[in-house]
């Protein structure tokens, strides 16, 4: 297995519990910016490409106490990856900095080990070649690569979206780095110079984006020594670029497995700095 | 040298190990690789220049203000417009619009409905005569329907309306036109509006302020620049509670969520009336003397025995409230339509008993805009005239006009199962509909006139329901449309000049450009660019406004219907509206627990379950006043007692497939009744049986 | 093969005795000659340009440099091939002297190209359908920014492997990957693969890689080194 | 020559001295075989020219009756290497008896996983990206490169005894390759058993590794996690008791005696020793996995089982009923010597195997994960069985004409009264 890569930059994620009702706009707005079809009847939801799934977590508790929390799911980017590594041909792969998890759909050859790897149901495979009813592939960006039927694919953090911003740094005249903190080196891009569909389209501004090793960054400053912030299964040592926000400890219990005796674990904090 | 066998078997061994020494086969393996990427049947990326559009979205009700992204002249994106005033992230609905623009249901051509009963294709030319004619025709005796509440269309409708002689135009019920008619009653000469820009905690009474209530997405943007993020050491200050019969996702952020049982705002406002009134607050009404006799008959207990709220959890709301610098109350429908002006007259009650209004924070008293267009009638007037009234009219007989144009609104299927729409159809001769898309309304009119999209045409959006300010946006076309479609004001002002009827105005954007630059004194040019023009322009608290005590008491004394269940409507905007139905991008946004196949679920918590002898899962009918609706039960344990919630825009039997066969409309169950001395249809307290299919 | 059972008996066998392994080198012949001629000219299709655009023209005419009309957009993305309008602001009406009886046959010809050009696509606004000889898959996201400003601006003046140009001809890093314009100027049909759709100078993620798979920088080992780096990111998407 | 109208119509392909079936009883069995071939060429047909959508996978499962069936028949065909290991590398001479079988069925197993892989991967035409773009780093590579590799062998395994048929034989440079290759053949059985070692070990690994997956998550020694040696302990505890079943299926099948029992029981008390082998190791693991890795996880040992099918009995049926069981039934000689109880250990030992990869490919994958995730079910549709019956299928074809026509078993002759009838 690869060793979990330290990058300059890591793009991350933290997600506001406490603000999210799972309106769907980031669902929409991640589907219209990556190009995935619309189906008709999506109710098996097991068959349905959705790269940011909204889950509905419940405290269990009868009316009226019941408490309802929202979470969206997009790929957790983890920096130890369980799908990156067992792909039998480098079609996944975390060897960019920037730290997103990529998805290479010419490479893919379809054999779904990394779905089955991962634990969070992020990836999704091509059941069938995607259609549009007729004419809507007009509204299509051309950002992102249509996949025919046969291959996996997954949230990539809007990965375009930081190609573009690089690039307008470069026109600009820009370098891409700017010196950061401890010889370590910041992307150049302004902190809304590049944001993910979904973090942009919510109105409720729940998805905080960024860079985790930025100081500067939003994301940094709420997801460091923030003992209301938690990741998904943090003990299976995925070490994810998502964190989660929540004033509850319910939501936050919910975000790993815990015997009954054990009590709910502060998050550990994001890669030290290893240089 | 004769080929044998022996010689054959040779030569293609021989042509085997060659063919290996050649780039065929390797080449062959390769490119036939590289043909997997880009199978000519999966659509490819076409490049072009990237441009991004200031608009304001007609399509969805909450007048989100949105940026469109173009590549080349293709719009692709639908991003948000933080900068603008409506903006600020986008709503689900708003979110797919550039996709609906390709939907299946969109009316492609203009359609009439032959003798044979079937929809036949005919030319622009031919719809224009055959609807100057039907117009002549009717005269006075035309009428109309206008799904567009913020739009100067209204205006033009109006005004051709008049031009006629015909005094009906109506806008589709909505809660604006609740509070206009509340104002009204007040005697206050404006618009109601809320601030919640500055206000430091809101308490939303039904209304469900980050769905279905006023301008969503700016709510939205405000809640989240008001609300910080948890950094596990500040104690997060409660800045919003939220009173409803279904933890919808207004409830979901509220601290607390209170519930209560359906239709039950007037109440609960006078609630907390009392509670603020015991507390020694008063208001400068004329008649607050009456309005806190009535006030003080409704105690916390008596509050709770009615409405089924907590009254601890009432008093520790008022509380909030009194602690705040600014805050406001906001009390409307629970599912954005059909609860009459009282409970809006209630929360201006609360509001002004809270000190709040024309405060920041609070209440705004904004002005009405007028009328630009000579004989036309201004919004406020438009608000007047009751929808559902009318159809019942026109349903009995008598008074059916002889034309009826709809123009982008679907009663049909939008209003209440008891207001007989259908029969009142079958009474008017011709029928003529403009829309975008083949809705149920389109599908039952003689005529069918494709209008553009919002993104597709010039259009406006005067102050929507909702906003703390005045403010008017200009939408300039996006996108050249996909469909051979006319918009409908310049099918109007040509129709006019056809029937040489005096419109005030040579065009829609003569019309628009005058209310620019006449009314609200803005270029526009910036306008066009996206720019919406705000005023903090107020009217005075009029000296005698009243609080109409005896209004809220005829509507709190209407009983409830007589059925062991109540039924909880609900509305999410990622079904679409009753124009748009679901738009394709959104089908996959449906939660399991909310949609199967054909199914949908309502919702009951486990002891109204227990109560009802149901089961999870289990096929259900609900009935109230004869009409029935199928669905399947999910225990969910956010509804209130004795409470059956249903999500409004399922069970569409028009537009296309990513509408039809979902569920059923929940329309069909409501029951409209007159709210006494208001004039208005309401349909806010449904009794429901629910019994196993 | 009914015929060939006939014959089975006496001449044949003997003469598969003597020719032994004729039919298998005949066979292997064949297949070579077919592999190594006939099948590449069977895998690909030539199509001609809509019309011959000169590029040598154009640099003495217009600018020197590639990107003054192949430019970059201020949101940092490669126009590409200028549209249509770009062509019409010099050649909105014909700028070729209209021929008379002493004109030589090229400037007739130059005055009927442009003729036809002005006719039939500025005045119908029609967008010229240009085969792109180095057009990128779809799953390719080539960052003309990050090639020129980061290539470009160092190697001006510095030597390497790679052809980085010179301030009077700075075209020739963009010649790395493209044809450069002599070669254009030859007016050659552009070639199509058959079966991927791909124009055969379309490069290979090979040759991306002769520089991409070899990260660090400043060594002049002529493995053409790189700063880029080559994660699957960098260049697809 | 002669020609005997008595015989079948293919006689003078047969096997020296072995008597055969009519032709006319073998095209009507060859005619079933194809049915079930044509069935399962329509599902492939659905597959390759619309998509995987046809089957009843899906985004939670990934992987289902495919990968199951594949994993299964690769353990079972694990006979092959083991058997040849046994035969040529440690010289356990009577094993010659039933190798031919053994390599046969591995071959059959072997091309046949790879057949139904074509189908399960979303882009077959991209197959050979697996050789070319490898990924040093996935099992899954490991897997396909010893399985190609062994297929490979396999081959060279099978083409003597193709080469030594009655006709092809008189061929001098057949002949002589046929004998060459036999003389090279314990090289080839030691590649094979090499080989087969580590695909077997890189398949359990594929689960061992998931870390993401507690159900199939396991510790390791080195890189490899336990499950790697528990797949090969289980595969030659099952490979050499599946051949002794396919064989007397061909015994029930034709009427005759093949293989003498002796052999069969020799292979029925190798695999018991393995499986007792691999039941020792398997306990061990399953104690693991219930008081180490369930609770670094956060989960308890209820928590990977759910309802009736994904039940707790799984685990027992693989363990005990068909894990202790047949071992002990295996290897004690009293029950061995008894055929009925001898085949039915035989089974249970196969069953006990095919759970264990079931319930790894698939359990795994319906448990879930995340706290507030769902366990879901999974039941193939006729897709899935008509193109795993498609390879029963064709392993049914090239057993029935290895059988007719080539010399797969020595003892047949003297089995059955010896009498070689010279033609």
């Amino acid at each position: 297995m690869s060793a979990n890569k330290d990058f300059n930059v890591r793009w991350g994620m933290a997600i506001d519990l406490d603000k999210c009702t799972g309106c769907g706009a980031c669902m929409v707005a991640c589907q219209a910016e990556n190009n995935l079809a619309p189906v008709a009847d999506a109710s098996n939801k097991l068959r349905v490409m959705n790269w940011l799934v909204v889950f509905e977590l419940s405290n269990k508790k009868p009316f009226p106490d019941h408490e309802l929390v929202y979470l969206p799911r997009p790929c957790q980017q983890c920096g130890e990856q369980p799908c990156a590594t067992v792909c039998p041909v480098i079609a996944t792969e975390r060897n960019e900095d920037g730290g997103i998890v990529s998805q290479i759909y010419p490479r893919c050859i379809g054999c779904r080990y990394c779905m089955a790897a991962c634990p969070y149901h992020a990836r999704y495979f091509n059941w069938f070649d995607p259609i549009w009813p007729k004419g809507m592939e007009k509204a299509l960006t051309p950002d992102v690569s249509v996949r025919p039927r046969g291959v996996v694919e997954k949230c990539s953090f809007c990965h375009h979206r930081y190609m573009a911003a690089k690039d307008k740094i470069r026109v600009g005249g820009g370098s891409v780095y700017v010196p950061g903190e401890k010889g370590r080196k910041h992307s150049a891009i302004p902190e809304d110079g590049y944001v993910t569909s979904c973090a942009e389209a919510c109105p409720n501004g729940a998805i905080v984006f960024g860079d985790l090793n930025n100081p500067a960054h939003k994301v940094y400053r709420l997801t460091r020594g923030n003992a209301h912030a938690f990741r998904l299964l943090e003990r299976l040592g995925t070490d994810t670029a998502v964190y989660y926000l929540s004033s509850r400890e319910w939501v936050r219990r919910l975000g790993d497995n815990y015997l009954q005796d054990e009590e709910t674990q502060k998050p550990k904090r994001i890669l030290p700095n290893k240089h | 040298m004769v080929l044998d066998r022996r010689g054959f078997v040779k030569c293609i061994a021989g042509a085997s190990a060659g063919i290996m020494a050649t780039p065929l086969p390797w080449k062959l393996l390769d490119d036939v690789s590289i043909w997997t990427q880009s199978w000519p049947w999966i659509p490819a990326n076409v490049r072009g220049e990237n441009f991004v559009v200031r608009v304001v979205s007609k399509t969805c009700p909450s007048s989100a203000a949105v940026k469109v992204r173009l590549v080349g002249n293709r719009p692709v994106r639908v991003l948000p417009d933080d900068d603008h005033p409506l903006g600020g992230g986008v709503s689900a609905l708003a979110a797919a619009e550039v996709h609906m623009l390709h939907s299946p249901a969109r009316v492609k051509r203009p359609l009439l409905r032959g003798p044979d009963g079937a929809f036949m294709d005919i030319s622009w030319s031919k719809a224009a005569e055959i609807f100057a004619g039907k117009l002549k025709e009717a005269g006075g005796k035309s009428a109309f329907i206008c799904g567009d509440e913020t739009g100067s269309i209204a205006e033009v409708i109006s005004a051709l309306a008049k031009g006629l002689g015909s005094e009906d135009v109506c806008l589709m019920p909505s809660e604006g036109q609740c509070a206009a008619k509340a104002a009204e009653l007040m005697r206050i000469p404006g618009q109601i509006g809320y601030d919640l820009e500055h206000s430091d905690y809101v308490f939303a009474i039904g209304a469900n302020i980050f769905e279905s209530w006023g301008t969503v997405v700016r709510n939205r943007r405000i809640f989240r620049a008001a609300t910080p993020h948890p950094d596990g050491k500040t104690r997060l200050k409660a800045r919003f509670a939220y009173a409803g019969p279904v933890q919808n996702n207004s409830a979901v952020l509220a601290r607390p969520w209170l519930p209560v049982y359906p239709g039950m705002q007037t109440a609960l406002a006078l609630g907390v009336a009392n509670i603020l009134i015991a507390g020694g607050r008063t208001a400068d009404a004329l008649d607050f003397g009456a309005f806190k006799e009535l006030a003080l008959r409704y105690t916390p207990k008596k509050v709770a025995q009615i409405t089924g709220v907590d009254p601890k959890g009432l008093e520790s709301v008022v509380n909030a409230l009194l602690a705040a610098e600014a805050p406001l109350v906001i009390v409307g429908s629970e599912f954005g339509q059909g609860a009459g002006a009282a409970p809006v007259m209630a929360g201006f009650a609360v509001n002004a008993l809270l000190g709040n209004i024309n405060r920041p924070g609070g209440i705004s008293l904004l002005p009405w805009d007028e009328a630009v267009l000579g004989g036309a009638s201004s919004r406020s007037r438009l608000y007047a005239n009751d929808l559902a009234a009318r159809v019942g009219d026109w349903a009995a007989g008598g008074n059916a006009p002889s034309l009826l144009v709809v123009h982008e609104a679907n009663p049909l299927y939008a209003l209440p199962g008891a207001i007989p729409a259908k029969q009142a159809f079958k009474n008017i001769p011709f029928k003529v509909a403009f829309s975008s898309f083949l809705d149920e309304t389109a599908e039952a009119c003689n005529l069918v006139l494709p209008v553009p999209m919002g993104l597709e045409r010039l259009d406006d959006v005067r102050t929507p329901y909702g906003s703390g300010q005045s403010i008017y946006c200009v939408s300039a076309p996006v996108a050249q449309p996909s469909e051979d479609v006319r918009p409908a004001a310049d099918f109007l002002f040509s129709a006019a000049k056809e029937l040489d009827l005096k419109m005030g105005a040579a065009s829609y954007e003569d019309l628009l450009k005058s209310r620019a630059e006449g009314v609200v004194k803005t270029d526009f040019a910036a306008l066009l660019a996206g720019t919406g023009a705000v005023s903090h322009e107020k009217i005075k608290v009029p000296e005698g406004y009243s609080l109409c005590p005896a209004v809220l008491e005829k509507n709190l004394m209407q009983a409830s219907a007589e059925t062991s269940f109540r039924l909880a409507p609900f509305v999410k905007l990622n079904l679409g509206t009753a124009n748009t139905g679901i738009p394709p991008y959104n089908t996959k946004t449906l939660r399991a627990s909310e949609l199967e196949g054909k199914d949908m679920f309502v919702m009951m918590n486990a002891a109204t379950t227990a109560k009802a002898g149901l089961a999870e899962g289990d096929a259900v009918t609900l009935e109230a006043g004869g009409r029935r609706l199928p669905a399947r039960l999910r225990v969910f344990e956010g509804v209130m007692s004795d409470t059956v919630a249903v999500c409004l825009g399922y069970g569409h039997t028009a537009l296309d497939a990513f509408s039809q066969n979902k569920g059923a409309n929940v329309m069909e169950l409501l029951s409209a009744v007159p709210e006494p001395a208001t004039g208005l249809t309401v349909w806010s307290q449904a009794g429901v049986a629910v019994a196993k299919a | 093969m009914e015929k060939n059972k006939h014959s089975v008996n006496g001449d044949a066998r003997r003469c598969s005795c003597i020719c032994g392994a004729a039919p298998f080198f005949i066979g292997a012949l064949t297949a070579l000659a077919f592999g190594w001629w006939i099948f590449p000219d069977l895998l690909f299709s030539k199509q001609p340009q809509p019309f011959f655009f000169s590029h040598a023209v154009h640099v003495e005419k217009v600018g020197s440099a590639c990107i003054d009309c192949h430019s970059f957009r201020e949101d940092g993305s490669f126009s590409g091939l200028p549209k249509l309008a770009v062509c019409a602001g010099c050649h909105g009406d014909i700028l070729t002297a209209e021929p008379d009886g002493k004109s030589s046959s090229e400037e007739r010809a130059a005055y009927a190209a442009e003729k036809n050009f002005v006719e039939n696509y500025v005045e119908g606004n029609k967008e010229i359908p240009w085969l792109v000889h180095q057009k990128q898959p779809d799953n390719v996201f080539f960052s003309h920014a990050a090639h020129f400003s980061r290539c470009y601006s160092c190697h001006l003046t510095m030597k390497g492997r790679l052809n980085f140009g010179s301030p009077t001809n700075p075209q020739k890093l963009c010649m790395n990957c493209h044809l450069s314009l002599e070669e254009l100027d030859k007016n050659k049909a552009v070639e199509f693969n058959a079966l991927t759709g791909y124009s055969r100078t379309t490069k290979k993620m090979g040759e991306c890689e002769s520089c991409h798979a070899h990260p660090g920088h400043f060594s002049n080992d002529g493995k053409g080194r790189t700063a880029a780096n080559n994660a699957c990111y960098t260049c697809h998407k | 020559m002669n020609v005997n109208y008595n015989l079948p119509l293919d006689a003078e392909l047969f096997p020296e001295g072995c008597e055969r079936c009519s032709f006319s009883q073998f095209l009507l069995w060859l005619a079933v075989v194809g049915l079930v071939l044509l069935w399962g060429l329509y599902a492939a047909f659905l597959v390759l020219s619309t998509g995987l959508g046809v089957t009843a996978l899906d985004d939670y499962f990934g992987f289902g009756l495919w990968i199951t069936f594949d994993l299964a028949v690769i353990a079972l065909g694990a006979g092959a290497f083991f058997t040849g290991l046994l035969r040529y590398i440690l010289n356990i001479d009577p094993l010659k008896n039933i190798i031919n079988l053994a390599v046969i069925i591995g071959f059959i197993c072997y091309s046949g996983a790879m057949l139904i892989l074509v189908l399960d991967i979303g882009q077959p035409l991209r197959a050979w990206f697996g050789y070319w773009h490898a990924n040093v780093h996935s099992m899954l590579t490991e897997v396909i490169f010893c399985i190609t590799c062994y297929c490979i062998v396999l081959i060279i395994e099978y083409v003597p005894l193709i080469l030594e048929q009655k006709q092809l034989n008189k061929n001098p440079l057949l002949h002589h390759i046929a004998h060459n290759l036999h003389v090279t053949m314990p090289l080839f059985a030691g590649i094979g058993a090499f080989l087969s070692t580590f695909h077997q070990g890189s398949l359990g690994g594929m689960y061992g590794v998931l870390f993401g997956r507690p159900y199939a998550f396991r510790d390791g020694f080195f890189i490899w996690p336990w499950t790697f040696f528990l797949f090969v302990l289980s595969a030659v505890a099952s490979g050499p008791a599946f051949t002794v079943l396919i064989a007397t299926l061909m015994e029930k099948m034709t009427g005759k005696k093949l293989v003498s029992y002796e052999i069969k029981s020799l292979m029925g008390k190798i695999a018991g020793t393995m499986l007792l082998v691999y039941l020792v190791f398997k306990f061990l693991d399953t104690g693991a996995w219930i008081w180490s890795i369930a609770p670094r996880s956060g989960l308890d040992f209820d928590s990977f089982f759910h309802g009736w099918i994904y039940g707790k009995w799984l685990l027992f049926s693989e363990l005990i009923l068909c894990g202790l069981l047949p071992c002990f039934m295996l290897l004690s000689s009293s029950m061995r010597s008894n055929p009925a109880l001898f085949y039915l250990a035989a089974l249970l030992d196969c069953t006990g195997i095919v759970i264990n990869r079931y319930v790894l490919t698939v359990q795994t994958l319906a448990a879930p994960v995340m706290p507030f995730d769902r366990w879901v079910t999974y039941s193939p549709n006729w897709v899935e069985w008509a193109a795993s019956a498609f390879v029963l299928a064709y392993g049914a074809l090239l057993l029935s004409l290895s059988y007719r026509y080539l010399p797969v078993f020595p003892q047949e002759i003297r089995l059955n009264g010896g009498q070689a009838k010279k033609l």
